[in-house]
C-alpha cells in the first residue's frame, strides 16, 4: 500500500483480458513501478481497489497467488459503473491499484486438514487462490473437495481450470448448476444440496465457502447438519467499500470493518455480529 | 456584438418531424449556420428539462427543441406533453438568469427544409447579439 | 498571573493574521453565523453560541480532488492534492475542538490519511471558551468543559471586555502577539453549568439492545436526511468516486452519511442496511459503540447541532437516556 | 400564538377510538419536542401512547410525508389544510390507498415561526399566504371552519425577483446554491419527494456528480423544484427544513405561480386532479407559435 497517501492508487497497465463467463472478464494487470511491483506481496483472500480513471474505483479479490509471479489477476463481474468501464478497457489501458487490502485466509492453520471449498457464481473468485494455493502446496493438505456452483453453465467462472483442479491428486471438483443446457450433463442442484448430498466429513476439515448470501446462508446450515463447528467454516463477508482503510466508516458490520477486519471471517467470529448485517 | 463570437447551439431534433427537416434542409443544399450541434431524439416528448439544464451548464449558448407540429407527433400525443413542459420550464429558465432568448421550442415537420434553416439562422443571429453567457 | 488581551487589540491581531495567512473565522452570513474565510477582522463575529455547522468542513471539505488525473500524450500522473497554505482557525469552541481530535482518530491511525494530516498539520486553532451555553448544549456529559483548553493551540477566555489568552502549545505559543498582550489579575469567569445526560455505562449498554424495537420506532419520524451527520463534529464519512469536468478527472471525496438511501447498496442492488431503521441505529452505534470500542471515546461532543437542526428532533440525549432505560430493563 | 386553541382533547379521543377499535394500527400525530415548546411527530400504536397527542400553532410538520412509508398498514393522520392537500396529491398518483388512511382533518389558525428551543410570534410566511384554513379530505374534522379571506398579493416576492435582471436573478441563485451542503432534507422532508430511486442518485447517466459544488447544486436544486412543478401543495417544508436558509420557496412559488396562469391549477385540491404535466389539451397554444 501507498504508505504515504495511501489513496493515490499505484499505476499499472491492464496485461490482458478474457472472458470467463458472459459477464465476467479476467483482467491481467502489472503494476508499473518494478519497485512496487516487487513489494506488492498479497496473500489468498486479500483484494486490491481498482481505478478506471474517470469512472471511479472499486474493489475486487485477487485471484492471483503472490508467488506465482507480480501479475495481479482480477475476475470482474461486469454489475455497474466501475466494472462496465473495466470490461470496456483494452490491453494497453492505464489503471490504477490501490492495496492489498484486508486479512486473508489462514491457510498456514489449515495444514494437514481436509479443505472442502464451496463457491458460488462470482464468489469462485476469492476461493481460486486459496485452491492454487493449496494445490502448489499438495503435501501440506489432507484432501481438497471443490463444489462449485452457478446459475448455468456458462457461468461457472474458472472453467479453463477445472481440469487442472480436478485431475490434482487426491482432489475431487464437483460441478453443479441451477439449470443446464443441451451440452450439460452434471448436476442440476442447489450448491447447499450437493453439500448435504456428499456429506462432506467434519472430521479435521475446514469448510470454506463464499457466493450469494441465499446460498451462504443455506450452506452455514447444511455444514452444521454435517457436524461442522463454527471454527471449521470460513468465510468471506462482502459490503459496500470507499476506502479499503477502515477510515470512510461504511463497511462495518458491528463494530468491524470489513475492509480491515475482513473480509475472511470464521463464523465463530462472524455469528458475534451477524445480526448486524 | 463581439467580433468573431460565434454562439454554441445544441438542438434536441425529433427524428420523425425536426431531424427529417435538418435533413431536408441539408439535401436541399439550403445552407443554416454551423453553430447548432444536433442531437437526435426519438420524440420531442423525450426531452427532459435535465437536458436542457445540462446542455447549458456544459456551455451551450442555446437551445432548441424541434419537434413536430402538435396533431402531427409520430407518437400521437408525445409533443403535447413537450408544449405543456417546456411552457412551464421557460419561464422557469429566465427566473434562474438564462436569458428567455437562449431556449427555443419549435414545430418543424419533416418538409420543412426551408424553415429549419430561417430558424437555426435568426437563433443564432439572437444569440450573436446577446453575447456569451456568464461564466456559471 | 494571567496574559490578556484587549477586544480592539484582538481584532487589531486578526486583521494582521488576515494580511498573513488565510484566517477561518465565525461570520454572520445568511441569518446563520457560519466559519468562514475573513477578509476583514470587522466581519468576525466574537460573540455567538456556536456556528451553525462545525469547523470540520476546513479540515475534511465538503469536497475535495484526492488527486488530479494529468493525462498528457498518452501517459498518465496522478497529482495528489496538497495544502500548502497556513490557516488560523479562529474561534473554535471546546465540543468543537475536541470533535477535530475524535476525527483525528480514525483518519489519523497509520496510513495515515495525507490529506487531511495536511489540512490538520498547516492550521493553528485559537479557541474561544464558551461564556454561556445554548439550551442545546451538553458538553460536559462527554467529559468536556465548556472552557476546556484540550484541543487547541491557544485559548481565549472572555472577562468583561478582554480575553485571557493562554498558549497550549508551541505552535499557539508562536503565534501570539506579544505586542497587544498584558499581565492581569483578572481570573476566568466560571464556565457555565448546563444540562446533564446520563453517559455513564452506555457503551457497556448498547450490545445488548441491538435488537430492541426501539430502533424501527424511532426511525418512524427520521425523514433520513443527512442534517444530523453533515452538523456533526465527529461525523466523517465519506464517499469517494470520480468527478469529469470538460475532460479533468478528479478523484474526489466528498462528505456522505449513512442515512443516505445508497450508502451500504452494493452495486447490483442488494443493500445489506436497507431499513431505515437499521439506517438510524447504525448512526447511535457508530457513535456510542463502536466509535469508543476501538479509540475508547464516545463519538460525541455534546454540541447540540443535531438537536438543535434535526427537522423531526431526534434528540440524542433522549436516545441515550432512552437506551440506558431499555439496557436496565433488560438487565432484570 | 392565539389563546383557546384547544383541539387537543378531540383528536386525542378520535386517536384512542381508532386504536382501541383496531380500526388503525398506528396514529400520526403530533408530540411535544425535547426543547418542550415545539413539535415533532408522533407515531402512536397504542391506546396509552394517545395522551402524548398535541395539536398547537407550532405543529409545523407536514405529516403526509410519512404515509407512503406506511403503506402497508391501516394508518390514521393528523392533518392540517396543507398537510390535507398533499394527502390528495398522493391519491391523485396512485401512491397511497384511501381506504388505508383515516384523515383526522384539523382547521388551522396558521403555524408560527419557530426553530429548536425557541417559538417566534410571527405567523410562517407560508401561513400568511395560506388559501385553506380547512382541510380539503378528511374522516373526522376537528375545529370550526373559518371564513377563507384570500391573500392579497401572493406572489409579490416572486414578481420582484422575475423583474430583476438576468444577471442579477444569475448572481442571486448561484449565491443561494452555492450555500447548499447536499443534506437533501428538502427532498426527504417533501411529501410529493417520494420516488425509490431519485434522479440525484442516479449514476448512469449521471446527472448530479459527486461533488458538493455549486454546478451540481444547481442541478439538484432547479430539478428538484421543477420535478414538483404543478405538483407542490406549499407547505414549504423544504424550505424549514433546510439547515442554510436556502430560500426554496422562491422557486417553488414560481412554478405555482406559472401553473395557475398557464393550466389555472392549484395541485392537491381533489383527489382526483391530474398533474398537469401528466396531461395536456390539444387546442392549448401556451405562447408558443404553431
Amino acid at each position: 500500500m501507498n504508505a504515504e497517501n495511501p489513496f493515490i492508487p499505484y499505476l499499472a497497465t491492464l496485461l490482458s483480458t478474457a472472458d470467463l463467463t458472459p459477464d465476467t472478464k479476467f483482467l491481467t494487470v502489472e503494476l508499473d513501478d518494478p519497485d512496487v511491483r516487487d513489494r506488492f506481496d498479497y496473500k489468498p483472500g486479500q483484494f486490491a481497489i481498482l481505478s478506471a480513471f474517470g469512472l471511479g474505483e472499486a474493489p475486487f479479490c485477487l485471484v492471483s497467488v503472490s508467488y506465482r509471479g507480480r501479475q495481479l489477476e482480477f475476475a470482474v463481474r461486469r454489475i455497474g459503473t466501475v466494472t462496465n468501464a473495466l470490461h470496456e478497457l483494452e490491453p494497453g489501458a492505464k489503471v490504477g491499484v490501490r492495496g492489498p487490502f484486508g486479512n486473508y485466509f489462514s491457510l498456514e492453520q489449515y495444514k494437514g486438514s481436509n479443505i472442502i471449498i464451496i463457491g458460488g457464481g462470482i464468489g469462485m473468485a476469492p476461493l481460486r487462490p486459496v485452491i492454487n494455493f493449496i494445490l502448489d502446496h499438495r503435501a501440506d493438505y489432507g484432501d481438497l473437495l471443490i463444489i462449485n456452483g452457478a446459475r448455468t453453465p456458462q457461468d461457472l467462472v474458472f472453467a479453463p481450470e477445472f481440469a487442472t483442479w480436478a485431475q490434482a491428486p487426491g482432489s475431487r471438483l464437483e460441478l453443479t448448476v441451477d439449470r443446464g443446457d443441451a451440452d450439460w450433463t452434471g448436476r442440476e442442484a442447489l450448491v447447499p444440496d450437493v453439500v448435504k448430498e456428499l456429506k462432506p466429513s467434519a472430521e479435521n476439515a475446514i469448510a470454506i465457502t463464499c457466493g450469494p448470501p441465499i446460498m451462504i446462508r443455506f450452506t452455514l446450515i447444511r455444514l452444521k447438519e454435517l457436524g461442522f463447528t463454527d471454527s471449521q467454516i470460513v468465510t468471506t463477508l462482502e459490503m459496500k467499500m470507499k476506502c479499503g482503510l477502515g477510515k470512510c466508516a461504511r463497511c462495518n458490520v458491528g463494530d468491524k470493518y470489513i475492509c480491515q477486519d475482513g473480509p475472511v471471517f470464521t463464523l465463530e467470529q462472524i455469528s458475534k455480529f451477524m445480526e448486524q448485517f | 456584438m463581439i467580433e468573431g463570437y460565434q454562439p454554441k447551439i445544441i438542438g434536441f431534433l425529433c427524428n420523425w418531424c425536426g431531424y427529417a427537416g435538418a435533413d431536408l434542409a441539408g439535401t436541399s443544399r439550403i445552407t443554416y449556420p454551423a453553430n447548432i450541434r444536433v442531437i437526435r431524439v426519438p420524440c420531442s416528448g423525450r426531452v427532459d428539462p435535465l437536458l436542457v439544464l445540462k446542455s447549458f451548464q456544459r456551455g451551450a449558448d442555446g437551445v432548441l427543441i424541434a419537434g413536430c407540429h402538435p396533431g402531427e407527433c409520430h407518437y400521437v400525443e408525445g409533443n403535447y406533453y413537450t408544449r405543456r413542459r417546456f411552457a412551464l420550464f421557460h419561464p422557469f429558465l429566465e427566473y434562474l438568469g438564462i436569458e428567455k432568448e437562449r431556449f427555443r421550442v419549435e414545430w418543424v415537420s419533416a418538409s420543412e427544409g426551408k424553415k429549419f434553416s430561417k430558424l437555426v439562422s435568426s437563433f443564432t443571429e439572437e444569440l450573436a447579439k446577446l453575447g456569451p453567457r456568464r461564466e456559471a | 498571573m494571567t496574559q490578556i488581551i484587549s477586544r480592539k487589540d484582538l481584532l487589531s491581531w486578526l486583521e494582521r493574521l488576515i494580511g498573513e495567512r488565510i484566517v477561518i473565522a465565525p461570520a454572520r452570513s445568511n441569518g446563520m453565523v457560519l466559519f468562514q474565510r475573513a477578509s476583514r477582522a470587522e466581519d468576525i463575529v466574537l460573540d455567538f453560541d456556536n456556528t451553525a455547522l462545525s469547523p470540520k468542513e476546513s479540515f475534511l471539505p465538503l469536497s475535495e480532488a484526492l488527486f488530479t488525473v494529468d493525462k498528457e500524450n498518452g501517459n498518465i500522473k496522478l497529482m495528489p492534492t496538497t495544502v500548502d497554505e497556513e490557516t488560523v482557525f479562529f474561534g473554535i469552541r471546546p465540543c468543537d475542538a475536541r470533535g477535530m481530535a475524535l476525527i483525528d482518530a480514525p483518519l489519523l491511525a497509520a496510513p495515515a490519511d495525507a490529506l487531511y494530516q495536511q489540512h490538520r498539520a498547516r492550521t493553528t486553532l485559537i479557541g474561544l471558551a464558551c461564556s454561556q451555553a445554548g439550551p442545546e448544549c451538553f458538553c460536559t456529559s462527554m467529559g468536556i468543559a465548556p472552557d476546556d483548553p484540550s484541543n487547541v493551540d491557544i485559548m481565549l477566555t472572555k472577562v468583561d471586555d478582554s480575553y485571557i489568552v493562554q498558549a497550549i502549545t508551541e505552535k499557539g505559543k508562536a503565534l501570539l502577539p506579544s505586542d497587544l498582550i498584558a499581565e492581569s489579575e483578572v481570573m476566568p469567569p466560571p464556565a457555565p453549568s448546563l444540562q446533564a445526560v446520563l453517559t455513564e455505562g452506555i457503551v457497556e449498554v448498547m450490545p445488548g439492545v441491538f435488537e430492541a424495537p426501539y430502533w424501527s420506532r424511532l426511525a418512524d419520524r427520521c425523514l433520513h436526511c443527512n442534517i444530523c451527520a453533515y452538523v456533526c463534529p465527529t461525523c466523517y464519512c465519506f464517499d469517494i468516486r470520480d468527478y469529469i469536468d470538460e475532460g479533468s478527472i478528479e478523484r474526489v471525496r466528498s462528505w456522505e452519511s449513512c442515512q443516505s438511501p445508497g450508502f451500504t447498496r452494493l452495486a447490483g442492488g442488494y443493500d445489506p442496511r436497507s431499513t431505515k431503521g437499521a439506517r438510524l441505529r447504525q448512526r447511535f452505534y457508530h457513535k456510542l459503540s463502536y466509535f469508543p470500542e476501538h479509540f475508547g471515546l464516545i463519538g460525541c461532543v455534546g454540541c447540540g447541532r443535531c438537536v438543535r437542526y434535526c427537522p423531526v428532533n431526534i434528540d440524542i440525549r433522549e436516545v441515550i437516556s432512552d437506551i440506558q432505560k431499555l439496557g436496565a430493563q433488560s438487565e432484570c | 400564538m392565539q389563546e383557546g386553541l384547544d383541539l387537543m382533547p378531540q383528536i386525542r379521543d378520535k386517536a384512542r377510538e381508532l386504536l382501541t377499535s383496531g380500526a388503525v394500527d398506528c396514529v400520526i400525530g403530533y408530540e411535544r419536542a425535547s426543547d418542550g415548546l415545539t413539535a415533532r411527530p408522533l407515531f402512536a400504536y397504542e391506546p396509552n401512547d394517545v395522551d402524548k397527542l398535541i395539536f398547537d400553532q407550532t405543529c409545523a410538520h407536514n405529516l403526509a410525508r410519512f404515509l407512503v412509508n406506511k403503506r402497508d398498514s391501516t394508518v390514521a393522520i393528523v392533518a392540517k389544510p396543507c398537510d390535507s392537500r398533499a394527502i390528495n396529491l398522493l391519491l391523485a398518483e396512485k401512491q397511497i390507498q384511501r381506504e388505508r388512511v383515516y384523515v383526522i382533518g384539523v382547521v388551522c389558525p396558521g403555524i408560527v415561526e419557530a426553530t429548536w428551543g425557541q417559538i417566534g410570534d410571527k405567523l410562517q410566511a407560508r401561513c400568511q399566504l395560506c388559501r385553506e384554513h380547512t382541510p380539503l379530505v378528511y374522516d373526522f374534522l376537528v375545529g370550526e371552519p373559518p371564513a377563507e379571506e384570500p391573500p392579497a398579493e401572493p406572489y409579490h416576492d416572486v414578481a420582484e425577483m422575475e423583474a430583476k435582471s438576468a444577471a442579477e436573478k444569475h448572481s442571486f441563485w448561484a449565491e443561494q446554491f452555492a450555500r447548499c451542503i447536499r443534506c437533501y432534507a428538502c427532498r426527504q422532508a417533501c411529501p410529493g419527494c417520494y420516488c425509490t430511486e431519485c434522479f440525484a442518485e442516479q449514476l448512469d447517466p449521471l446527472w448530479v456528480g459527486i461533488r458538493i459544488a455549486p454546478m451540481e447544486n444547481e442541478v439538484w436544486h432547479i430539478i428538484r423544484a421543477f420535478h414538483l412543478a404543478g405538483r407542490c401543495i406549499a407547505c414549504n417544508e423544504c424550505e424549514r427544513v433546510c439547515p442554510v436558509n436556502i430560500p426554496l420557496s422562491l422557486l417553488n412559488r414560481k412554478l405555482e405561480k406559472d401553473v395557475l396562469e398557464l393550466f389555472g391549477f392549484r395541485s392537491g385540491l381533489s383527489a382526483e386532479a391530474v398533474p398537469p404535466l401528466a396531461t395536456f389539451k390539444k387546442e392549448e397554444r401556451l405562447g408558443m407559435s404553431e
